[in-house]
This record gives C-alpha cells, structure tokens and sequence, in this order.
C-alpha cells in the first residue's frame, strides 16, 4: 500500500463548545498506481480528509502513513517541502487556486522555484514543457490567471502539482466547476498523466458517475465516516449500505428511458452537518432500513467479500 | 415544428465546395490581447478616473507647495508686519513716507452756552463737514465741521461703504463737547474709502442727523517705522514724500500681519506631516497586528481581537487630550507628540481588522495551500502570496487615513488642543481666522480651502483606487 | 441575544473602568501632581480637595477613593468654581448638548438614508450627481467651518431681513437649536449618505430582489418592503460610531455657537486645567459613549434577525 | 411527444443585447421555442449560452440598461409579454408565470419570515388579508412537505437548509396557481439525494396542478430525468430542439453529440474514453458570422465559418441549426440526418443509443 490511514480523525473547533467532526476515523488504503474515488455530499468530509492526508491540515488523532512511513500529525514547513514530490494536489476552484499577481511561469515553476536547486533557465524551459504538455501554449508562461478559461487554468493548476512529478496526487473536486465540455479535457490529462507517470490518485467529488468512470476503486463517505469501500463498478452498480443504495438512486443518468423507468423512491430527511454527534450510524435518521442498535452503536467497518467493505449494522 | 420557421434570417444557399472540410487555423480563438499585470491594470484604470487623477495631481502640488514652496518663497512666517495687518490679498502695494506723527491740537470754538436748544433740522447742510487738510493718510485722518448753535455735542462715526441712513453709520469713533468741532481718526487705516459721519447730540441723546464725508486716505508710513521694519536702509536716504515698496502678501495677512502664504506653507509642513505620517505608521503597526492575528490564527487571533475591539471602544477625543494632560502640556502650548502619540496608539485596530480579515481568506485560498504543500516556508508565503494580495487593500486603507488624520489635526487645533501659536497648522490658522471671520474672511477661508481640498483629494484618490484595484469590476470586464 | 447584551455590557464595564483608570494615572503623570499644584486653586478648595481625595494618601488608596467616588456618580468639586460640584455641572450642562446631538443624530440619519436612497434610485442621473457631490464636499470640509459659514449665513439672514429671525448665537428656542444641529449632522450625514447609496446599489443587485420582482410585486413595495430595510442595516453598524463623532464634533459647534453645553464646558475646563472637571466628564462622557455604541449594536440585533436569533 | 394542443407560452426570435465596458455581449440571438399546457421544456446549454437571459428576459428580470431586448416577442395565453408596461407586467409575474432560482439562500429575503415572503404574493394579487396569507403559506410549505410548517412559517431563511429552502420557493411560486414555472437550475446548488427530491417534488406538483415547467439547466441527466421536450442552446441560440428522446437517440446537431460523449455512461463498460469538446465557445462580444460551433466541431466545412446555418425540421418535433443537415453535405455516421434516414427508417431505429 502506497498510502494508508488508521482511525485518521480531523476535527474542528467552531465555538465554545461546539465541535465539528469533519473526519471522524477513516481507514483507508490506496494502493501503487490505483484510483481511488472518494464520493459523498457537501460536507460529508471528503475534502478535509484529503488535506488531513496531505499535511494541509494537522490531525485529531489517528495515523497516516506514506511508504509505510508514518507522516507527521503535524507538517511542518520542511516536512512539506521533504515529501513535496511523494504528495501533491490539485485544487477544485481553478480561479482562486492561482496567485493572481503571479504570472503563468511563476505560477507553474514555483515548486521548482522553492527547491531551489534549478537555475531560473532550467525552471523556464520545464515550465514550457510542462505547459505542452497539459495541452497549453507555452508561449503563454508570461501570461496572468485571469487571460484564461476556467478549463485552462485547471490544467495550469495541474502542470503546477506535476512539474516535480509526485507519486501521489489529491484531486480534490478537480472539475466540479467547469462546464461538462471541459471536464472530460481535464479528465483525459488526468488519465493520460497517470498512464505516463505511473501516478497514483485519491480522486475526491461528488459526481458518481465521473467517480465511476475515473477510478479503479470507490469510497463512500457520510458525515465524515467511510460507509463502503470496494471496485468502484461493484460500489456503484451492487450498492449495499442504505446510503450508498440512495446516492446511486438519486443519481440522474443521461438516458431518458432509464429514467423513465426510475422507481419513485420517497425519501425523507436532510443531510445536516456533523457538530457534536452522538454514538450511533449517522445515517439512522435518513435510513429506510433503520434498526433500534443504529441509534446507540456506531457501526464499524465489515469486510462482506475480499475487497468490499461496509459499515452498516444490517451486516452485522 | 412549425415555430421554428418563423425564422427571418435570409437563408444562405450553399454552392458545391461549401461542403468541404473546414481548414482552421490555430488562433482562432486567441485573441492577443496585451499581458497585464494586477497593477499595470489597476494603473490603466485609475487613468481613466478623471477625478482621481485630478486628486493626484493635487496632491502632488500639495506636495511641492509644502517642501519646494518655503525655498521659493522666502518670508518668516512669524514676521509681523504692523503696517498691513489682516490685509486681504492684493498686488505688491507702495507707501509714502511722512514725517514722525506730530500731534493735533484741533479746532475748538467759544460757544454761547446761555443759547437755546433748537432742534438742527439742517444740519447737514449747516455743518460744513471737511478734512482739516489736503491729505488724510492711513496714518491719521483729521476731520473739523462748522459749530452748529443749540448742540450740546457731536459724535463721530466711520463706515467701510456708503451709510443706508442713520441707523447704518458704522463705527462709532468718539464723541466730542459742544466746543470741540475737530476729530483726529488714528487707527490704523487701510488704503480705501471710508465714509465718516458726525451727528449733533443734546449731550447724551443724537439727533436724527448727521453730516457726512468721504476720505480715501494714502498709505503712509514714517521714516522710522520704515528703517525700523527693514524696508528702507539709512544708506537709500530717503525723504518724506518719497516712495517705499511695502512687503508684498499675496494671500494678504493674518490679524498680526503675518504673511498668509509662508503660514498657509508652514502649517502645511505641519498638518501634512501629522496627517501622513500618523496613519503611515499606524497603518503599518495595524498590517502587523491584523497580520499576526490573521496569519497565526487560533486563541492568539481571537485575544488579538478581542484586544482590538477594546480599543475601538475608547474614545479618541478624551484620550488624546488626556495624553496632552500626561505629557504636561498646557493650554496654548503645541502638542504635535501626544496628538501623533494618541493618532497612532488608537488609529490602527481599523487596519488591523481589515488586514486579518484580508489574511484569513487568503490563506484560505488553493494557492497558499498549494505552495505549502511544494514546501513554501512562511517567510516566502507571507511575501510571495499574502503581501503582494493584500497591497490595494492596504494603499485604499492608508488613502482614507490619510483625510481622516488631517482632520483631526485640525479638529483639535481648532478647539486649542492639538497644534497652538506660534506654530502655525491649517487647523490652528483657522481657530484664529474663525475670529475676525465677519470682517476678514480671508484668515478663515484660505486654511479652510487647503484642508478641504487636501481632504477631498484624498477621498477620491481613495475612491479611485478602491474601484481601480476591486477584483470584482476587474471579473465583470 | 440576551447573552450577546450582556456579553457586550461587560465589556462595557470593562471600558469604562480602563478609561476612568486611564484618566487616574493621566492626572498623576502630570508633573507636580496638578491636585497638589497651588496655582489657580483658592484654599477652601484645597482643603475640600485634601478632604475628598486623599491627598496625602498613598496613591493607591487614592486609585480606590477615586474609583469609589466614582462608583457612587460623585464626581468631585470643581477646581476653579468655587464650591460647585462636577455633578451639578454635568446635571445643568449635559441636557443642552444631549438635545443638540440627539438631533444632530434624527437629522444625520434622516438625511442620510432619504439622500442615499434617492441617490441609489437616480443612479448616475443629475440628482445623484449633484447630491453625490454635495456630499463629498461634506465629508471634506471640517465641522468648524461648516458651523463658521453657518454663523456668516444666520447673520446675512437677518441683516436681509433687517432683524434677527434666526438668532446667530446662544441657547434656548427651537430656533436657536436649528442651525447648530445642522452644522454638527452634516458631515455624518454625508458620511450616511454615501453608505446608504452603495448599501442601495448592492442591496439592488441581491437575487432576493430578483425573486421579489419574479413575484409581480411592484416596485414602490419592492422598494420599501425589501430593499429599504436590508439597505439600512449596514447603516445602522456605524451609527455608534458616528453618535461618538457627533459626541465630540459637538465641542466645536458648543465653541462657535455659544451654546452653554457639556462640551463647551469641557475645552474650557481642558483650557483651565480643571482636573476635577476634566477627570468627571471624561469618564461622564466615555461611558455615555460606550452606552450609545453598545445600545446601537442592540437595536441592530433586533432589526437583523440573524443576529438576534443566534 | 406529439403536443397538439395551442402553447400556453410561445416565444419567437427573441434577441438579447448587454452593454458592457468592452462594448455589447450579444447574449441571446433569435431564440424560438413554446411550451404546451402540462409539458416540461428542458432548455440545456453550458454556462453562458443564454439560458438564463432567455428565460429572464421573458420574466422582465432583465436590467434595462444595460441590457436590451432588440427583437422578438413571447406570447402567455396569447398576450404578448415583452412590450407590458411595469404595471401589466406585475399582473403575470408570480401569477401566471412563477419562478424558482438557482441559489435559494440568497434568493430569499434574509429579514423576513418565510411564511410572510409566501404570503406576500397572496397579498399583493389575491388582496388577501395578513392572516389569510399566512395560513395560505403555511399551506402551500405542507403542500412541498415541508415538516412543521406552522413552525417553518415563522422562521428565517438561515434557519433553513437549502433543500427546504427551495421548497420554500416552490411553494412561494406556486402560490397563486401559475400555467408556468420556470425554474432556473433549481437544483445546481442542492447535493444529489436533495436534487433526487426536488425533482421529484417539482414532478408531483406539475401532475396535480396541470402546470407547465421551463427548466434551465447544464446537466442532461436532469434533463432526461425531467423533459419532456429539449432545446438545446449555444452561443445564443438554440441549436437543436426536439422531444426527449429526440435529442438523446436522435441527435440531429454536433454540440449535442458532443456533450453526450463527453459524459460518462452509467454502463458497465469504463474502457471508454471520453471524448472532450476542443476549445471553448465563442466571445459573444462578436458574435461569429458563421455557425457558433465552427471552431471547436468535428465536422466543421468551410460554409460553416461565414455562414449562420438555417433551421432544418428533422420531424414534427425536432429542428437542427446544422449546415450538416443541407442536402449535399457529407454524411456523419454517429449523427440523426435527415437527408439519409427517411421518417420512416427514424422511427424503426429509435432506442437507446449507447452515449459512450
């Protein structure tokens, strides 16, 4: 396992007395060379997560290991700049991602710039290659952010995490704010990236079928807990935990007879957000299938087949 | 569907090769617009702003007038000029020198006193109102009337126009006895008309009329007066008659006549000052504050703030003149130290809120987080990132600072707090023009205008550079 | 919002006891102890100061005494007015200057939220050029010489008229009130005006304005109903503020007008040095500012509902 | 979908203009569509087509300046819309025609109570009283299923969250029975399983209160979750139009077909690539004098740089702005063109058509 994380908790403190538990305890293991979809709502913690993995943020509690080093809880500025090319990410805002004082070149070259090891000749001439390389003009390096599309400054974005060519990349909501014509520009770089450079990614958002279509594998999360985890096909077309069951339910296909033949579902409830919960499934109060033990116990993951995991009491 | 031909547009009718395979070149959707900074755009933006503009180029002069002005225009401006006290502004004037001021013994007359009280009806006509001499000066001038029979007394006014009547005749310059018929006017008069009156009296009560006299007087000045105020030197050897140039004042005098413009020059130095470099430092020690309490965040960000809240709370007023009281300065004594002491001590929680709020939404942004994760240490995200995106900020903040710190200089000088006489500042030249306002609004007006344009300068200075450097009209272009 | 009131009246209390202390100490920095200072204080006063102070006292039991004559609203005896106490002073002059500022403040805020809403409604026509001009000549020109020019205008008036309608100077009739009342609001009132004129603008451009016009209502009630009273909100942040600024603006209109207030009372005590008086109307005065900025942040949690329900 | 019935709103040639600092964006460029009684028009299109403007135009909501309708008209039962002065126009906005919009926290007033906003419609056009309209919203808030709504009536937006919220606003432009709903991406802010119950609520209510629902949207899978008919927008215009299935297994316009092979399919095989639409679309500052979609289609012929294609109809229910669709132009496989597939052979071959 590439990167792997035990019981990892981020929580956050909104005012006297109240916490927000935006990642409460995700074990999770990302292999060399897989992608890793990670799937759930506003809020759930899904983002957090990430950047708890990546040092951006400092964790509750819990472990994290790159290499089956454990990272520190806390990152310091050259704990980053040691592990800059094993973790790196990729942002979901492409406008305020990027420094609009700085221009393309400074933007792009600036981890090579931080190392310090690379002549500004060198930076330049890398910067142009990289530039190429997502697809960009690299007669462009001189430009600022704001001259470009918002497809374009994602692969701006993208060139910035991949010009010391890390190992594994976070991308967090990486085109959930572009339009659907540029998303599957962005996506296929991501793919052919990772084809080239043997990159392994933790690919965050909230659009099932895009989670589907990109990843080897998916996780599922709800109000900062992993519900299930398994090969992103078995996940999403075999869903087993009630959420996942709803997620995949309430996900619209572009296919008017399948959506015709959409069961009607009633569904009740509201996704609010984990501040000082209780023990118990956060999902009881949405669940169709809720039992008396879902509002005490909080169900702890359950291997239901080699490579599945759910966390639900009704497989108990 | 039939809507859709309703259609108006001239259909084109395609012609055979109309259907071959475009060839597209590769630019076209680059539209080669010229690369522009944050501020090269921000600059092309503020150029379009004719009153920011405006502003700056005042400011500028405003600039030039205080430290370029004083080396041009050498006067002290704590010379006082006696013979052209609250003078308005005028050309370059000359005066006659007279001989030393002999004294005047005046006209009186024996009088009937057994005669009795008629009423003089006439007079006007009777009195024979007449300067005693040919040439009245603003030194002296010496009025003499016909004695009128019947009246116990006269008194004698001076009007700077034409009297409307009786109840309109200015000045009241003395009274005189029944044998008395002469007056001698000997305050300080200015090179203009004056109308005098004179009005019989029964000895307490007037008559309800009076004579009166137009005099123009000539500007003189004596030979001593002149050698003493180094007009003239003993070498020139000058004679009465002769002709001297008085000190020229452009802007005219204050009620000592001091020279307007070397004040309005000084005090400029002083107001300026306190106005730039109160909020410069303020501003700079509210970036620091709102930095730290921005950047390092957690408890110390929100005791930080708390702090800052209180100190909002304080009333500036009271603190600054307690400030003055602490340092031991009195009434009528200037107090440039406490009042830039007071400015900076409560001048920064404002800057300091704005710059913490700027700071924390930066760091929240994807690029800070993207240059920590490639191993930015904080020195490089503070002046990489954070400084270079909360500059238009803080230049916006430290414009309207700037207004706001030259009026509470003149606030204060104004109600005898801040700056005091001698030292001249816009705020304190005003508290002594406010006095001879009715008469001499000049000593009001000129200090007045500099604060007000300075002030309005900087407004919409600010105004230009808030609208030049706002990212939100920079995303709707 | 109860624990908002009172989480912000102990941060009140706080204040005002930092600047009642910060005055104490202020007092005794001044070199040769100005309660010990011989020159313009009759013995009588200075054995009733002696008496009431402590004088010779260490000068932390005098901290205590003071506080402690402060804690119970009794702010000592004049210095250079024989045995009138700072108390009655305060009692006979502050109700002038309250009266001038309160309507200083009904006249600023008036004018400000009429002129800003106009403004905003005639954006970038000739009204809004010529109010929006009017005001930042407002903002630019001092208060003193608004009150001067004022004073010029009233004595104009009345030689116009050829006797005195409007009295140039001096307290009392409603017509004495009227122009320095002016004077003091004008330059908050510009202020206002231009924060209710953006306030406008941006209120103007909220979907929820969007959505009032999808549901047909009409103008005039989108105007009063929605608009106008999310646009005030923001106006009615700085008014504490402003209520301060109109506090001590108040000290120059006391000055030129002659008006027998607080304020004027005050400069001249500063200008006489009469610590006592100075010591009592500065606390006197920082905590009726505190109270002001601290009622005005009440009043606008119970406009804003976000405020007052969380 | 065969609509026989007359449209109860009908728009021609609508043109929309905006003056900007850089000089006027041409928004909106002769748009044509109309919705009968009872069905769902999906007008689809990626951010700045038009959509929006369009429908806003259509609801007066369009600030005039800078923006300036040049041309066309949009009749509701007959009237003509777009000339009504502010007064006539009050009496369809929120009557005949209701609206929902994208955000629903800020498109709600933040200082008043739900239940008055709701009820404040009733007020103005149903001259009801304070009381009566607020029973009335605690009504229309039960009718959206809204839990508690005597309760919910009381409160402010910010205690709502944003799926409550848009059944707020469901029920606010329901209030006074509108023919119309236009609701413009009501679901872009909400998360799925909020959007899975919105939709279905907008679908409930459109059946038991006859309504006709304009939807505005980006994602066509809530287009095929929803329509009945689709108009598809580019660069200002519609592109192509047609009944559901027309636009999914008809294609008949290279835009559409590119959106559908850039998303991906929910079916099992993921060994194929998507395929992303080159470039970005045009600069409405000035508008191409060709087909918007020149530069980045697949297809692109030389008439189509200089020349603005004509609307072809494909059937009874579907246009195409496509020069591809002239007799003489080349054939395309992967497209629906009318010269190569007789009506008949149309209709023999509808089905699924896999979108990867």
């Amino acid at each position: 396992m590439l990167v792997k994380t035990d019981k990892l908790k981020k929580y956050f403190t909104i005012s006297q007395g109240q916490t927000l538990h935006a990642v409460d305890g995700i074990s999770l293991s990302i292999a060399e060379n897989e992608i890793l979809g990670l799937v759930g709502e506003s809020g759930s913690g899904k983002s957090t997560f990430g950047k708890t993995l990546v040092g951006l943020h400092a964790r509750t509690s819990g472990e994290a290991y790159y290499k089956g080093e454990l990272l520190p809880k806390q990152f310091s500025n050259s704990d980053h700049l040691r592990y800059s090319q094993d973790m790196q990410m990729i942002f979901q805002d492409p406008y305020s991602s990027l420094n609009p004082r700085m221009t393309v070149l400074d933007i792009v070259g600036e981890g090579l710039a931080i190392q310090g090891k690379h002549k500004s000749a060198e930076i330049k001439d890398r910067v142009a290659h990289w530039l190429t390389r997502v697809g960009l003009n690299a007669d462009h390096m001189s430009r600022y952010p704001h001259e470009f599309s918002g497809g374009q400054r994602q692969r701006i974005g993208i060139a910035r995490a991949m010009i010391i060519e890390p190992t594994f990349v976070v991308c967090d909501e990486p085109i959930s704010a572009l339009d659907v014509s540029v998303q599957a520009q962005v996506i296929n770089l991501l793919d052919s990236l990772k084809k080239s450079l043997g990159l392994t990614l933790l690919f965050i958002a909230h659009d099932l079928s895009m989670v589907r279509y990109v990843s080897d594998r998916m996780a599922v999360m709800y109000m900062g807990m992993l519900v299930e985890t398994g090969p992103a096909n078995d996940v999403f077309f075999e869903p087993q935990h009630p959420y996942t069951q709803l997620l995949v339910g309430s996900n619209p296909e572009p296919d008017p007879v399948t959506e015709r033949s959409r069961a009607f579902r009633p569904i009740l409830g509201e996704v609010t957000s984990p501040i000082n919960v209780k023990p118990g499934c956060r999902f009881a109060g949405r669940c169709p299938m809720v039992k008396d033990i879902c509002w005490e116990v909080t169900p702890q993951p359950i291997k239901i087949n080699a490579e599945r995991d759910v966390a639900c009491h009704l497989f108990g | 569907m039939t809507d859709s031909t309703t259609n108006s547009l001239a259909l084109y009718q395609p012609v055979s090769g109309d259907f071959a395979p475009a060839i597209r070149e590769e630019s076209v959707e680059q539209i080669s617009r010229p690369s522009l900074s944050y501020w090269q755009d921000a600059w092309l933006r503020l150029k379009k702003n004719t009153r920011a503009i405006v502003s700056l180029v005042i400011i500028l002069l405003l600039a030039v007038f205080t430290l370029i002005g004083p080396l041009v225009w050498r006067v002290d401006p704590a010379l006082q000029d006696l013979n052209q006290v609250s003078q308005s502004p005028s050309l370059p004037k000359t005066a006659t020198l007279t001989e030393p001021m002999s004294s005047w013994q005046g006209v009186r007359v024996k009088i009937d006193p057994g005669a009795p009280d008629a009423y003089p009806e006439d007079f006007s006509d009777r009195a024979g109102f007449r300067l005693a001499d040919d040439d009245p000066t603003t030194q002296r001038v010496r009025l003499i009337w016909e004695p009128v029979e019947g009246v116990r007394g006269y008194n004698i006014y001076r009007n700077n126009r034409l009297p409307d009547g009786f109840n309109d005749l200015g000045l009241p310059l003395g009274s005189t006895f029944a044998n008395e018929v002469s007056y001698e006017d000997r305050l300080s008069l200015e090179a203009r008309e004056y109308y005098y009156a004179v009005v019989p009296t029964d000895g307490f009560d007037e008559y309800e009329t009076f004579a009166q006299l137009k005099v123009t007087p000539t500007l003189t000045l004596t030979l001593e007066e002149a050698l003493e105020r180094d007009l003239i030197s003993a070498a020139d050897n000058l004679k009465p008659g002769d002709q001297v140039t008085l000190r020229f004042h452009p802007l005219g005098t204050d009620y000592l006549g001091r020279d307007m413009l070397a004040r309005l020059m000084e005090g400029a130095s002083v107001s300026l000052f306190i106005g730039i470099f109160a909020p410069l430092l303020f501003v700079l020690g509210g970036i620091i504050y709102g930095g730290i309490a921005g950047y390092i965040g957690g408890q110390l960000d929100v005791l930080l703030m708390r702090f800052a809240d209180f100190v909002v709370a304080l009333p500036f007023l009271l603190f600054m003149i307690l400030f003055k009281i602490a340092f031991g300065i009195g009434p009528g004594e200037s107090g440039i130290l406490p009042m830039l002491i007071a400015l900076i001590l409560l001048g920064w929680p404002a800057t300091a809120r704005l710059v913490r709020g700027q700071v924390l939404q930066i760091r929240e942004k994807g690029y800070i987080e993207a240059a920590s994760l490639l191993g930015a240490r904080n020195y490089y995200l503070i002046f990489r990132h954070i400084i270079p995106n909360t500059m238009g900020v803080i230049l916006v903040t430290l414009t309207f600072s700037v207004p706001a710190a030259i009026f509470t200089e003149a606030f204060l000088s104004f109600i005898g707090m801040g700056v005091a006489p001698p030292t001249p500042s816009w705020g304190s030249m005003c508290n002594e023009g406010v006095k001879t306002m009715l008469s001499h609004p000049h000593e009001l007006i000129f200090p007045a205008m500099f604060i007000s344009v300075t002030v309005l300068a900087f407004n919409l200075l600010g105004d230009g550079l808030a609208e030049a450097l706002d990212s939100k009209m920079r995303a709707r272009e | 919002m109860l624990v908002y009131i009172l989480k912000r009246l102990i941060a009140g209390v706080i204040t005002v006891w930092f600047i009642a202390t910060a005055t104490f100490i202020a007092m005794h920095q001044v070199p040769g102890d100005p309660l010990m200072n011989d020159k313009a204080v009759s013995p009588e006063i200075r054995a009733n100061l002696e008496e009431k102070y402590g004088l010779n006292k260490p000068v932390t039991e005098q901290y205590f005494i003071y506080i402690g004559n402060m804690l119970r609203g009794d702010f000592g005896i004049s210095f250079t007015q024989q045995n009138r106490q700072v108390n009655d002073i305060i009692r006979d002059h502050f109700p002038v200057s309250a009266t001038l500022g309160l309507l200083a403040v009904l006249f600023a805020a008036a004018g400000g939220i009429l002129w800003g809403a106009l403004t905003a409604i005639y954006r970038n026509r000739l009204p809004d050029i010529i109010i929006m001009f009017l005001v930042i000549l407002g903002i630019s020109v001092p208060s003193f010489v608004f009150a001067a020019l004022g004073q010029l205008t009233l004595v104009n008036l009345n030689s116009l008229v050829g006797r005195s309608i409007i009295p140039v100077a001096g307290w009392g009739s409603i017509w004495h009130m009227l122009m320095p009342s002016l004077v003091l609001g004008l330059g908050t009132m510009a202020l206002l005006t231009r924060l209710m004129r953006s306030s406008m603008l941006e209120v103007i451009n909220e979907d929820y304005i969007r959505t009032a016009r999808a549901k047909g209502l009409s103008t005039t009630r989108i105007f009063f109903k929605h608009q106008l009273r999310n646009a005030i909100l923001p106006v009615v942040t700085v008014l504490g503020p402003q209520i301060a600024a109109i506090t001590t603006g108040g000290f120059v209109v006391e000055l030129v007008f002659a008006i027998p207030g607080l304020g004027r009372y005050f400069v001249q005590a500063v200008q006489q040095l009469d610590y006592t008086v100075i010591m009592g109307t500065t606390v006197f005065y920082g905590a009726f500012l505190v109270m002001m900025v601290i009622l005005v942040d009440i009043v606008y949690g119970f406009i804003d509902p976000r405020v007052r329900l969380s | 979908m065969q609509i026989t019935e007359t449209p109860i709103l009908e728009v021609n040639n609508l043109a929309v203009e905006f003056a900007t600092h850089g000089g006027t964006v041409q928004a909106v460029r002769g748009v044509s569509f109309h919705v009968a009684k009872g069905e769902t028009l999906a007008i689809v299109g990626e951010s700045g087509c038009g959509k929006s403007v369009t429908v806003q135009a259509l609801m007066g909501l369009i600030p005039i300046p800078p923006g300036k309708i040049t041309s066309g008209e949009a009749r509701l039962d007959g009237q003509n819309i777009l000339n009504l002065s502010p007064r006539q126009a009050n009496q369809f906005r929120g009557v005949k025609i209701g609206m929902i919009f994208q955000d629903p926290m800020s498109s709600l007033n933040p200082t008043m109570t739900i239940g008055d906003q709701i009820g404040e419609t009733l007020k103005v056009h149903l001259g009801k009283s304070q009381g009566e309209a607020f029973a009335m919203a605690i009504e229309l808030l039960e009718k959206t299923h809204i839990p508690e709504a005597a309760k919910r009536a009381r409160q402010y937006p910010f205690e709502f969250s944003g799926g409550m919220l848009q059944r707020a606003m469901i029920a606010q432009s329901l209030a006074c029975n509108p023919s119309v709903l236009v609701a413009d991406e009501p679901t872009t802010a909400l998360d799925v399983t909020i959007q899975a119950q919105i939709l279905e609520l907008m679908q409930e209510l459109q059946k038991s209160e006859n309504m006709s629902i304009v939807l505005i949207t980006h994602d066509l899978a809530v287009v095929a979750r929803m329509a009945d008919r689709v108009a598809v927008m580019y660069a200002g215009q519609i592109v192509e139009a047609g009944s559901v299935d027309d636009i999914f297994y008809r294609s008949s316009h290279p835009y559409t077909l590119g959106l559908k092979i850039a998303m991906p399919s929910n079916k099992h095989d993921r060994d194929k690539q998507l395929t992303p639409i080159p470039g970005s679309p045009p600069d409405l500052f000035m508008p191409p004098a060709g087909c918007g979609y020149f530069s980045r289609c697949p297809h692109a012929m030389s008439i189509c740089r200089a020349h603005l294609p004509g609307v072809t109809d494909m059937s009874d229910s579907q246009f195409s702005r496509c020069w591809l669709q002239e007799a003489g132009a080349p054939d395309v496989p992967e497209l629906h063109q009318r010269k190569n597939l007789p009506e008949q052979q149309v209709t023999a071959t509808t089905g699924p058509l896999d979108a990867g």
